[in-house]
């Protein structure tokens, strides 16, 4: 008859004590280590940061350079810059639970956010650790791990949004040079930044996803103009920037000619995979606060914790964070197993994440009430911050690829229902 | 039984949409925006000549002696127009607050309701003569010199200039409980009405982007995803307009049945039409939709604050309830 | 400088008297006089019938069919049959306004159900009287509101769902007959019904809209055979329907050959248009009776009632029927005026219905708790009832055109967007 | 950290299903369904020899010595195959009550505060050896002999045979508060795990139905409408694993953090997961959906009886908040 009791067994058999052998969501010994030193250190350099340096205002593009780029400056020099690098670009070459350590840490204390340095260490760095020359890695990922580079990026159009691939922005061959016109839309940061990973089209005759590349681009090159779009909650957080006649070295290309497609799809994988592992835990946090608010909170003769609608929901969201917490945990451990940044399994997080964090926008203005009506803070409630980011919030299930795009891609991709009727030029 | 408008009502209504689009066309609430003025002094008296205040005062007292359900339809205008200013607060004053009926106070108000146990805002603090203050015991008016209060740095709503009350006097009584109730009554059947228009105005922006932008060389109205969101957010506004109509009515004619709970209703289809339907253009919109560039969050955040104006749909719903269940506790 | 004040005048000067010009809610004088008496009528006739008729089980079907004609026989002899269908036929002639107070009052008593009567009162009856003959009209119309016939519908089939057009079941020409074969299915009481009303591919050759024709079905015509199908509550509510050379005489016709599909749109359209005005009072009051219920079912120390979250989505649920209540009083007038079936209208009050339903049903269940697992009375708790319409409810958004196709309906026909690219062969 | 099954894991679970797929098929679900058996004595023999009762039972007491990890994985199974009769509770009862371990006894159960204020019901009455009663007090174990129960003629879910409880005898006390807890945590946990295998079921049913069946010349997967209803099954499916394999780790090494919160957040996104995937699963389906050619319904009424098992997931929600908030007040 047939029996589970071999699976048992065989473990035993195998010699391996029961407890390493298992799915484990435990901390190893090595990664509490990390911990320790991580959290001794920043419990003297935070404060220590602070102090020496002014929060800059939301418009002050200049200011929150300087201090964004301070912070990593500081981090680099401590050693905790590039938990994930190698060690030849300047990083720790830790493992990605140390990774994650790093990012539980930081948030525990309040640490400043990486800011301006997202684009380079998230997106811009992996790729060019996975795709670029030694020259074109040697001359940037270190000054991005130091916070010597800003980075933004250049691969959204006003005409190409969804449908990427349709991008129009040109670069002409002319020599040793590409001339590039046209132009881009929402990259972040673009009047500050040094450099941008910028997706242009090369052979215009090629079917659309074959005649893109990678460059790098100075963004101080002549003939760059910048126009800021003012974002919903108010800052100006992104730009349109214009290109009349470009001049960007051919060095600069990253990879192949008219190989840029695939190469920004492995930007992807990592903005999907674990960028949101820090506003993961601003949310947990958030859904702390906002229990703590809705019990001071007081509407008519009892307070909002008191309704138990709004209390069940704070309850639901929270249980799901601690889902999607997990979810984070497992996409990590499947990194680490297989050494690839991650996969599919992103876009599940994203589709998730981002609904759940509108739901608590949500859930916050309820709470709020009337007082939300003020984003400046009165009365004792941090207005300021809740209704900033509950504005802000409504731009998670479009940026970065739509919840109706990523919907296709875990239907198509993850459960093989056949392909969307989309016209392919 | 002939619930649909009559083609009085519906020259009525498009007469008046005629004029806000050309009024408080989006150039205009931009300028308006950037001058940081929510009323301004030329386009009040053009409300003020529309009738706009004094729409259900008597002719013989100067105004336009209209009905409820009326009202509500040039309501729902500015809503779709999302025409700034203490508009509803001077309208619900007219005829008891000398100056209202023609424009020439401007008059603003508290729910003292809606803030409850939170700190006193009070909506466009700089353009006021005079205040109404509502609460459970009755009405009070007091002058805008009178009362202080503090500016709020950012507003959620940028045509909604905010004031913190820091000081709000006594003032002169003008009414008890009964005519309190009224007010706030007519208030949530008139923010109904608004948050009717604003859903209807994000559905029309939502489908003309729709059918104009293309990706994936297709307009990206014809993908069922984004069509399937065009077609929920109409039939919240067709289920919103039954329900702020059919309180309009019952105004007019209170022996057709609960107007509480009328008003009501159309508070929750209302609220929940605007709410779902400001969100879902935006994101139709995609990158667009969370900048400045369209108007589509302009209506957001007008929704948002009128979502706390005259009592919320959970206060409504609930009130329904206890109705449905013969519970008279609460 | 504008005014509105001439919209005011205009209509004193007209003199006509106010209240009667503007949008209006109330019934007429005529419509609460047929209510009076309607009402008065029902007072005696409903303890009458119910005296004399035994409720049936919902799986003896010669027994409902029985029953159900017998009401609406009963209804004829008193003259409230087809309320809005033209004297001519036997029925009352009067308005669509006092169709819906017959609907009202109906409900208000709890009258019986139109029950096996569906087909033939709501669609096929309102299709003939459309597009039939005379001679056809005057064969089944009075027999029909006599309830001396019962009528099915044949159109959907295994392979053509949303996809109806797409029909098979071919009606081969054979002198004055159609030979029918192919299958359809969905067939309600299709076991006991007198007629069907049957869509069938007369030209294999045409595009697939073009080759459809409408025909009636005697049930009683050999080569038939019939298969129950048991729906989700448990009971046999349809069928599949197998024909095997079926001799349809072609007199019987409908329209001209091959114009089948635009006559089945017409009952497509009374079908959205009126269908569920009485199931929405019976939701109505379902609503009600759950507030009792909620007030009386203890959960621990408090009763379901007590629970903020559940007594609000009652509250929800009321406050969006009476919408939508007024909504269906806002199609019936623009039927009245205009004097043609309920239009696209009746997609949005499907799509709204239909969810709305389903929400009901979900809260219902809530407030039942662990008592929803058996579907017998126990406890004082009408589980038998409650828990069939739970599960029952889950069809709407499925039967009569799904959810998903009416949105496409509402996405292309009303607010014109482009039409999906279907293959259309 | 290595949060993903390790190949012996993967192993033990394709086992498990493996055997389910050959023993627990649709037609063995129709049959028991068709005979009105929950329980076939020789099914229950196959589940007993595979170890399902003593999974957690230390091998020298006859049990297979699993951690509750491991347990979850096959109890996912068991939800995945719909797999009918007492064998959660018989699982819990291993380790306490003779019999249990090898599935000589059939054990039932009745978690008091499920019934709370309503009617005492009991699953698959007709099978039971003996029954475990827990209450906020304690567990006691009677013997099914001296239970009175009147059938009830119509179960929800036509698997799950129920009897109304007529007399429940005192039985022998067991253990105290403390052991009820654990059984109900235990309990809530392996629902949490079937609650996801019926998730992940009726995702799998809905895909491979949507490549197959065309409308419109094309598979019905091919539109968005109901790609995207896939992908959002999809997701609930994921997020609950994540849940439900934590709360699963958890308990076996319980200094990973609060143990209670992580079975209610599995309870969470696990309920919401079964309950909307099979609503989904249904209307992917279509008319056939709604019958019993296709076993949709079965899926969708176990997963309404899991819903109210062992807590529910309001309950489990509103106990997390509390956590959250710090509130110990209830």
């Amino acid at each position: 008859m047939a029996t589970l009791k071999p699976y048992r067994r065989q473990r035993a058999r195998g010699g391996v004590p029961f407890h390493e052998a298992r799915m484990d969501l435990r901390y190893s010994e090595a990664d509490e280590r990390f911990r320790s030193e991580l959290r001794a250190w920043l419990e003297d350099a935070v404060p220590r940061f602070e102090d020496s340096h002014d929060v800059p205002s939301a418009d002050d593009l200049a200011g929150r350079r300087e201090y964004d780029t301070a912070w990593q400056g500081t981090l680099f020099e401590a050693g905790f810059a590039g938990i994930d690098w190698p060690a030849e670009y300047g990083g720790r070459g830790a493992s990605p639970t140390e990774q994650l350590v790093f990012h539980e840490e930081m948030a525990r204390v309040g640490a400043p956010y990486v800011g301006m340095n997202f684009v380079g260490l998230l997106h811009a760095g992996p790729t060019l650790m996975s795709e670029a020359s030694t020259e074109q890695k040697e001359r940037h990922l270190p000054r991005i791990l130091r916070g010597e580079e800003v980075w933004c990026q250049g691969f959204s159009e006003p005409g190409a949004g969804s449908d990427l691939a349709s991008l129009r922005c040109a670069a002409a061959r002319d020599g040793d040079e590409y001339v590039v016109n046209g132009s881009k839309i929402w990259t972040s940061y673009g009047e500050v930044a040094d450099y941008g990973e910028l997706l242009v089209r090369t052979d215009p005759e090629a079917p659309k996803h074959k005649g893109i590349s990678w460059l790098i681009l100075d963004m101080r090159t002549p003939g760059i103009e910048i126009r800021p779009l003012r974002a919903i909650q108010g800052s100006i957080e992104f730009n349109e920037v214009f290109f009349d006649d470009v001049r960007v070295p051919v060095r600069n290309r990253v990879g192949a000619e008219n190989d840029g497609w695939r190469i920004a799809m492995v930007t992807f994988s990592f903005e999907r995979g674990t960028a949101f592992v820090s506003e993961m835990i601003a949310v947990s946090r958030a859904t702390k606060e906002l229990a703590a608010l809705a019990r001071k909170v007081t509407r008519n003769s009892a307070t909002a914790w008191d309704d138990v609608a709004l209390r069940r929901e704070i309850g639901r969201l929270a249980a799901e964070l601690d889902a999607l917490w997990a979810l984070v945990k497992r996409n990590v451990s499947e990194a680490a197993r297989s050494n690839q940044p991650p996969g599919l399994g992103g876009s599940v997080l994203k589709l998730a994440f981002t609904e759940l964090n509108q739901r608590l926008s949500e859930l916050t203005m309820q709470v709020l009430g009337r007082a939300g009506i003020a984003r400046s803070d009165i009365g004792g409630l941090p207005l300021d911050d809740l209704t900033e980011k509950a504005l802000r919030s409504l731009s998670l299930t479009i940026a970065a690829g739509t919840s109706q795009i990523q919907r296709n891609i875990v239907a198509e991709r993850m459960l093989g229902l056949p392909r969307e009727q989309r016209t392919e030029s | 039984m002939d619930f649909v408008l009559n083609d009085e009502q519906a020259e009525l209504q498009s007469a008046f949409r005629t004029f806000c689009d050309g009024r408080f066309d989006i150039d205009t609430i931009r300028r308006l925006d950037a001058e940081g003025s929510s009323v301004d002094p030329d386009l009040w008296g053009e409300l003020a000549g529309m009738g706009v205040f004094g729409l259900r005062v008597a002719e013989s007292e100067g105004g336009v002696g209209l009905s409820v359900a009326e009202a509500v339809l040039v309501f729902e205008e500015i809503g779709r127009a999302i025409v700034p200013g203490p508009v509803l607060w001077t309208h619900l004053a007219a005829g008891f607050v000398p100056g209202a009926v023609d424009g020439s106070a401007v008059v603003g108000g508290i729910d003292l309701g809606d803030c409850a146990g939170g700190p006193i805002l009070l909506e466009h603090p700089d353009a006021l003569d005079c205040v109404l203050v509502l609460d459970d015991t009755g009405v009070r008016l007091v002058d805008g010199e009178d009362l202080d209060s503090a500016p709020v740095a950012v507003p959620l709503d940028p045509l909604t200039p905010i004031g913190l009350v820091t000081h709000l006097p006594a003032g002169d009584e003008l009414g008890g409980a009964e005519m309190a109730r009224r007010l706030r009554r007519e208030g949530a059947a008139f923010v109904a009405a608004m948050q009717l228009g604003i859903a209807e105005s994000a559905t029309d922006q939502a489908v003309s982007y729709a059918k104009e932008r293309e990706q994936f060389g297709r307009p990206i109205g014809s993908f069922q995803a984004v069509k399937h969101i065009c077609a929920d957010m109409l039939v919240r506004v067709e289920v919103a307009r039954a329900a702020v109509y059919a309180a309009g009515v019952t105004f007019d004619d209170p022996t057709l049945g609960n107007l509480e709970r009328a008003v009501d209703a159309a508070t929750v289809c209302a609220t929940a039409a605007a709410h779902a339907n400001t969100k879902a253009n935006i994101q139709v919109h995609g990158g667009m939709g969370y900048t400045w560039e369209v108007p589509a969050h302009y209506y957001l955040k007008r929704a948002w604050v009128l979502e706390t104006t005259f009592g919320t749909a959970d206060q409504a719903a609930d009130r329904v309830a206890c109705d449905v269940g013969g519970d008279t506790s609460t």
